[in-house]
């Protein structure tokens, strides 16, 4: 880490990550997990930009970026497939209620 | 000045990480989805301060708002009683203090391991930035983040768009067919909204997709602009999908991945190396991908926001 | 420091201001039309302030018509979206006083 | 490193560019998609043939798709082991596409296009020369793979889905975290520059756990497993197949990867994995010979098996644990075609008797013959017994840990070949038992098309042993000079 606000975002991130692993593990319920898993990438993501960042006068390296642009949509198409299955979940558990 | 800029982003850091605390906590899950969505928008302000605007533009979009949709559909799906938690959708009971324990020790070697590694380094990698900036030339764009993208690192773009697709399909085979659950009647003031949002927001997305080969922007945040109009016009009923809809829809999906894994079919034919462009043409063919990838983006991000309702209901009937 | 760098600052903080006030009355009036009252007035001024103050800094026409047009999107959205929050309080006390 | 021929050097590309073309193709037209899947698949197991031919005459081949040669572009990478394990993929894939396709058009629709992304990702994992690329492509086999376990449709697959997506996409976060780590660290992820960049800290160490952590996850290394059974044993049988066969062998190849040729991990850690796979072995042929389902005891069984691979990783001294990867390669390779045999086996026995209650097994009426035996062939490898592939995999890696002298792990080894024993005979004395029928009276229905493909695949992996020649030839590098790329 190059810099004094680079080493404070990465620290961030670090905060980030074991919090969502936390509630990673203790979560009730499914979406509040997704939502874990979401905050998590976040933590990764702070980790890369803040590696990225050169200080304030000098361009920043875009290939950690690009890594991260990359994670973001990786992350929202395995969410979308998560809370299909989660919706999926329901609807199967609200029929098999039905039918009872 | 210095120190200032440093309070202000402990201030932004805290923030980030109370409504992050608050997002996963226990409760209301309306709330939590908010939140969420809050803490995309402050992630993106840190990301703008650390000199990343193509990833905070990214973040606003699709992180915050594209996932903020998809959590704000899912969380209307489940039943209203008991905090949206249903024994379907409940993981299991709360916590037992042991399981607490546990994953707190785990959080904790988790950040301990990290924050050792990250005191660690000294700052002497050098990192590719330097690499970047002494090919950007050739590349075709001058934005650095779209040249690594769409050249330098095209065929981990290629991927990114192979997993994009993996999920539309995978969303669309899971044939759920929920009972449709009646949607609140929009009104006036929301279609007025919708019509005169939508050529704006039109316009925008192409804006963003032509700025991103020399400035902040580019195909996938241009795509998530365009999959919003989307959802706004479903949400609103502007276009509901008709059952011959689906065949124009896959075909929409797989799209973007057909145009750049053609582009590397016919690269690795012409050039002797999937996506090597010529040299001389490099701007037109990253334009020409980024279009039809924005197209499909969009689609599929609607598609993944629209899921398994896109099928026409086989059970008809109203919800209690 | 010039006198556009004096003005863009104090539009900034005045814009500030309100989106303080708003939130905070967010925060504490009682019901959904309250806050709704408070947010979207305070919001869309100090929205028009802040950009105002923002395209005083930059200081070029291009950058004024662009924050021009984010303002005017962001009011449209954010009085579509009060008048849809207001229409989801109305049915909701609705259903609350007659059960 | 150049290939001899030039042209042969863009195939690495096209084995990934084909599978997700024509995953495109068979998603917009579903009624194409038996033809297009098995196409693609046929093609790509010509090609994957070809390129280990290649390699075999004329060593590895590294291209840089692109154009732009690494740190900042992207190398792709065939070396034996990788070429030896996508002719695997595409093998056992053509076979199960094959005995899809027989099966009729009911699951057909997005069956299809999951496999042919299942088969570019894994091709693309296999292909990886660069950490982060590895990472996507980590990414795509998990969504596949999520979408296959869900194909059912049942309530349960849909929830081991739903874990397992949770599982894996945990997992690869971890390892992407280690994928930060490791630009931080170096400013570069690929795997020739990581392998020699000098400066090993707390942030190199830091990654090769999450990363380690992560593969275990997606690999289901006991304790991290607690996904794998429901998913594998409430999937399609030939997604199943699919899953266990192939799927969990991309992230333990990952795990190798780095292990071999870009890390230098300390001997310790390298023991612990094999404590770790040693317990896997232990609770893995337990809770198989505990299941109460046919299906289960397969799923239980993998978890003993990917124990047994994990061996290898505590092997030390280089020509010992050369030997020793070897054996674990070649042990990856029998379990893939041993248990793709094994689940369409059991799906050809559920189909018949209705049910795969392991109890009322012995009551059923109707007996299978062709998938019983197909299933005991496959178990025969499983096992290890002579003449399988199970057998060579289990032999090398005997003699690796002899070589190095670690005594310990012989016994293990010799343990884990006991129990398998133990719980695949608890469900083949299950076939031969007919006292519970109740009046005697026993329908022996006759061999069906439906039964060439699993009989066929159990055959391969008995012939894996027979022939074993040929693949350890590509093997023969490993691990001492030829796996960094």
């Amino acid at each position: 880490m190059t810099t004094a606000t680079a080493l404070l975002y990465g620290l961030g991130g670090a905060l980030l990550a074991g919090m969502a692993l936390y509630r990673l593990v203790t979560a009730a319920d499914w979406l509040r997990r997704i939502v874990a898993v979401n905050v998590l990438a976040v933590g990764v993501a702070s980790i890369l930009i803040a590696t990225a960042y050169r200080g304030p006068a000098a361009p920043a390296d875009p290939v950690p970026h690009a890594f991260v642009l990359t994670g973001i949509v990786v992350l929202v198409s395995t969410s979308a497939v998560a809370l299909a299955l989660i919706r999926l979940l329901h609807a199967r558990d609200e029929n098999h209620h039905d039918s009872r | 000045m210095n120190a200032a800029w440093l309070a202000f982003d402990a201030l932004l850091l805290a923030g980030i990480l109370g409504v992050a605390w608050a997002a996963m906590a226990p409760g209301d899950a309306f709330r939590a989805i908010v939140m969420f969505m809050v803490m995309g928008l402050l992630v993106a302000l840190a990301w703008v301060r650390l000199r990343a605007p193509d990833v905070a533009l990214a973040e606003a979009a699709v992180g915050s708002g594209v996932t903020g949709a998809l959590f704000l559909r899912t969380w209307h799906a489940l039943p209203r009683e008991a905090g949206r938690a249903s024994e379907a959708t409940a993981a299991r009971p709360a916590a037992p203090r042991r399981l607490r324990l546990a994953a707190f020790g785990l959080a904790a070697t988790l950040t301990g391991l990290l924050v050792a590694a990250l005191a660690s380094l000294d700052g002497t990698a050098p990192g590719l930035g330097d690499a970047v900036a002494a090919r950007l030339a050739q590349s075709g764009v001058s934005n650095p983040v779209t040249a690594v993208l769409l050249n330098f690192r095209a065929y981990d773009t290629l991927l990114e768009v192979v997993v994009l697709l993996a999920a539309v399909v995978v969303v669309w085979s899971l044939d759920a067919r929920p009972a449709p659950r009646p949607v609140p009647a929009r009104g006036p003031i929301f279609l007025g909204f919708a019509r005169l949002a939508l050529p704006v927001t039109v316009l925008a997305a192409g804006y963003l997709l032509w700025l991103g080969a020399f400035a902040p922007g580019g195909a996938f945040q241009a795509g998530a602009l365009l999959a919003a109009v989307g959802i706004v016009l479903l949400l609103g009923g502007l276009y509901r999908p008709g059952s011959g809809d689906r065949r124009r829809a896959r075909l929409a999906f797989g799209l973007g991945l057909a145009g750049f894994a053609g582009a590397g079919a016919l690269t690795l034919g012409l050039e002797g190396a999937m996506l090597r462009y010529p040299p001389a043409a490099a701007k037109t063919w990253i334009l020409a991908i980024e279009a039809v990838l924005t197209l499909s983006i969009a689609a599929t991000l609607a598609g993944l926001f629209l899921g398994e309702r896109s099928a026409p209901a086989r059970t008809g009937g109203e919800r209690p | 420091m010039t006198f556009f760098d004096i003005l863009g600052g104090a539009l900034l903080v005045l814009g500030l201001g309100f989106f303080v006030a708003g939130t905070v009355g967010m925060l504490r009036f009682p019901d959904a039309f309250c806050r709704l009252h408070a947010l979207t007035k305070a919001d869309n001024l100090g929205l028009a302030l802040t950009a105002l103050g923002t395209a005083v800094l930059a200081g070029t026409w291009s950058a004024a018509v662009k924050l021009a047009l984010i303002w005017g999107l962001v009011a449209l959205a954010s009085a579509t979206s009060g008048h849809l929050i207001a229409g989801h309080a109305l049915r909701a006390t609705d259903r609350r006083d007659r059960p | 490193m150049i290939p001899a021929d030039p042209a042969l050097a863009q195939w690495p590309a096209a084995l990934v560019l084909g599978p997700v073309l024509a995953a495109v193709a068979a998603f917009i037209w579903p009624r194409a998609g038996a033809v297009v899947g098995l196409g693609a698949s046929a093609a790509t197991l010509a090609g994957a043939l070809a390129l280990a031919l290649q390699i075999h005459d004329s060593g590895p081949i590294r291209t840089v798709p692109g154009g732009w040669d690494a740190p900042l572009g992207i190398a792709m990478y065939a070396d034996g082991l990788a070429a030896l394990l996508l002719v695997m993929t595409a093998g056992v894939g053509t076979a199960v596409a094959l005995a899809t396709a027989g099966a009729g058009p009911r699951q057909g629709t997005f069956f299809w296009p999951l496999w042919l992304l299942l088969l570019g990702g894994l091709n693309g994992l296999y292909l990886a020369a660069d950490a982060f690329n590895l990472y996507i492509t980590l990414e795509i086999v998990g969504l596949a793979a999520v979408g296959l376990t869900a194909l059912s449709g049942t309530p349960e697959s849909v929830r081991a889905a739903l874990t397992y997506l949770l599982a894996g996409l945990m997992g690869s976060l971890l390892f992407l975290l280690g994928v930060a780590l490791l630009y931080s660290a170096h400013g570069r992820v690929d795997f020739a520059g990581l392998a020699t960049a000098t400066a090993a800290g707390p942030a190199v160490s830091a990654a090769l756990v999450a990363m380690l952590v992560g593969l275990a996850l997606k690999t289901a290394i006991v304790p991290l497993h607690v996904w794998l059974p429901a998913a594998h044993a409430n999937a399609t049988p030939p997604a199943s197949a699919l899953l266990s066969a192939l799927v969990i062998k991309g992230s333990l190849y990952a795990a190798m990867r780095l292990w071999l040729a870009v890390f230098d991990p300390a001997a310790a850690l390298g023991t612990l994995m094999g404590l770790l796979g040693a317990g896997a072995i232990v609770w893995g042929s337990v809770q198989a010979l505990r299941a109460p389902r046919l299906k289960l005891v397969v799923a239980y069984s993998t978890l003993a098996q990917v124990g047994l691979i994990l061996l290898a990783f505590a092997v030390a001294g280089d020509d010992a644990a050369a030997v020793a990867w070897r054996g674990a390669v070649y042990l990856m390779l029998a379990h893939a075609v041993a248990k793709a045999a094994m689940f369409l086996a059991v799906g050809r026995i559920v189909a018949a008797v209705g049910h795969d209650d392991l109890d009322r097994l012995a009551e059923a009426r109707v007996r299978p013959g062709p998938a019983q035996f197909a299933f005991a062939l496959a178990a025969v490898s499983l096992i290890g017994l002579p003449p399988s592939g199970g057998f060579v995999g289990k032999w090398l890696l005997l003699e690796g840990s002899i070589a190095a002298g670690t005594w310990p792990w012989a016994a293990v080894i010799a343990a884990a070949t006991l129990l398998s024993a133990a719980y695949m005979t608890r469900v083949l004395a299950q076939f031969f038992r007919t006292d519970g029928v109740p009046g005697g009276e026993i329908v022996r229905p006759g061999w069906t098309r439906a039964d060439a493909v699993p009989l066929a695949l159990a055959l391969a992996a008995l012939g894996l042993g027979i022939a074993a020649a040929g693949p350890l030839a590509l093997l023969a590098p490993v691990p001492a000079s030829g796996v960094t790329p």
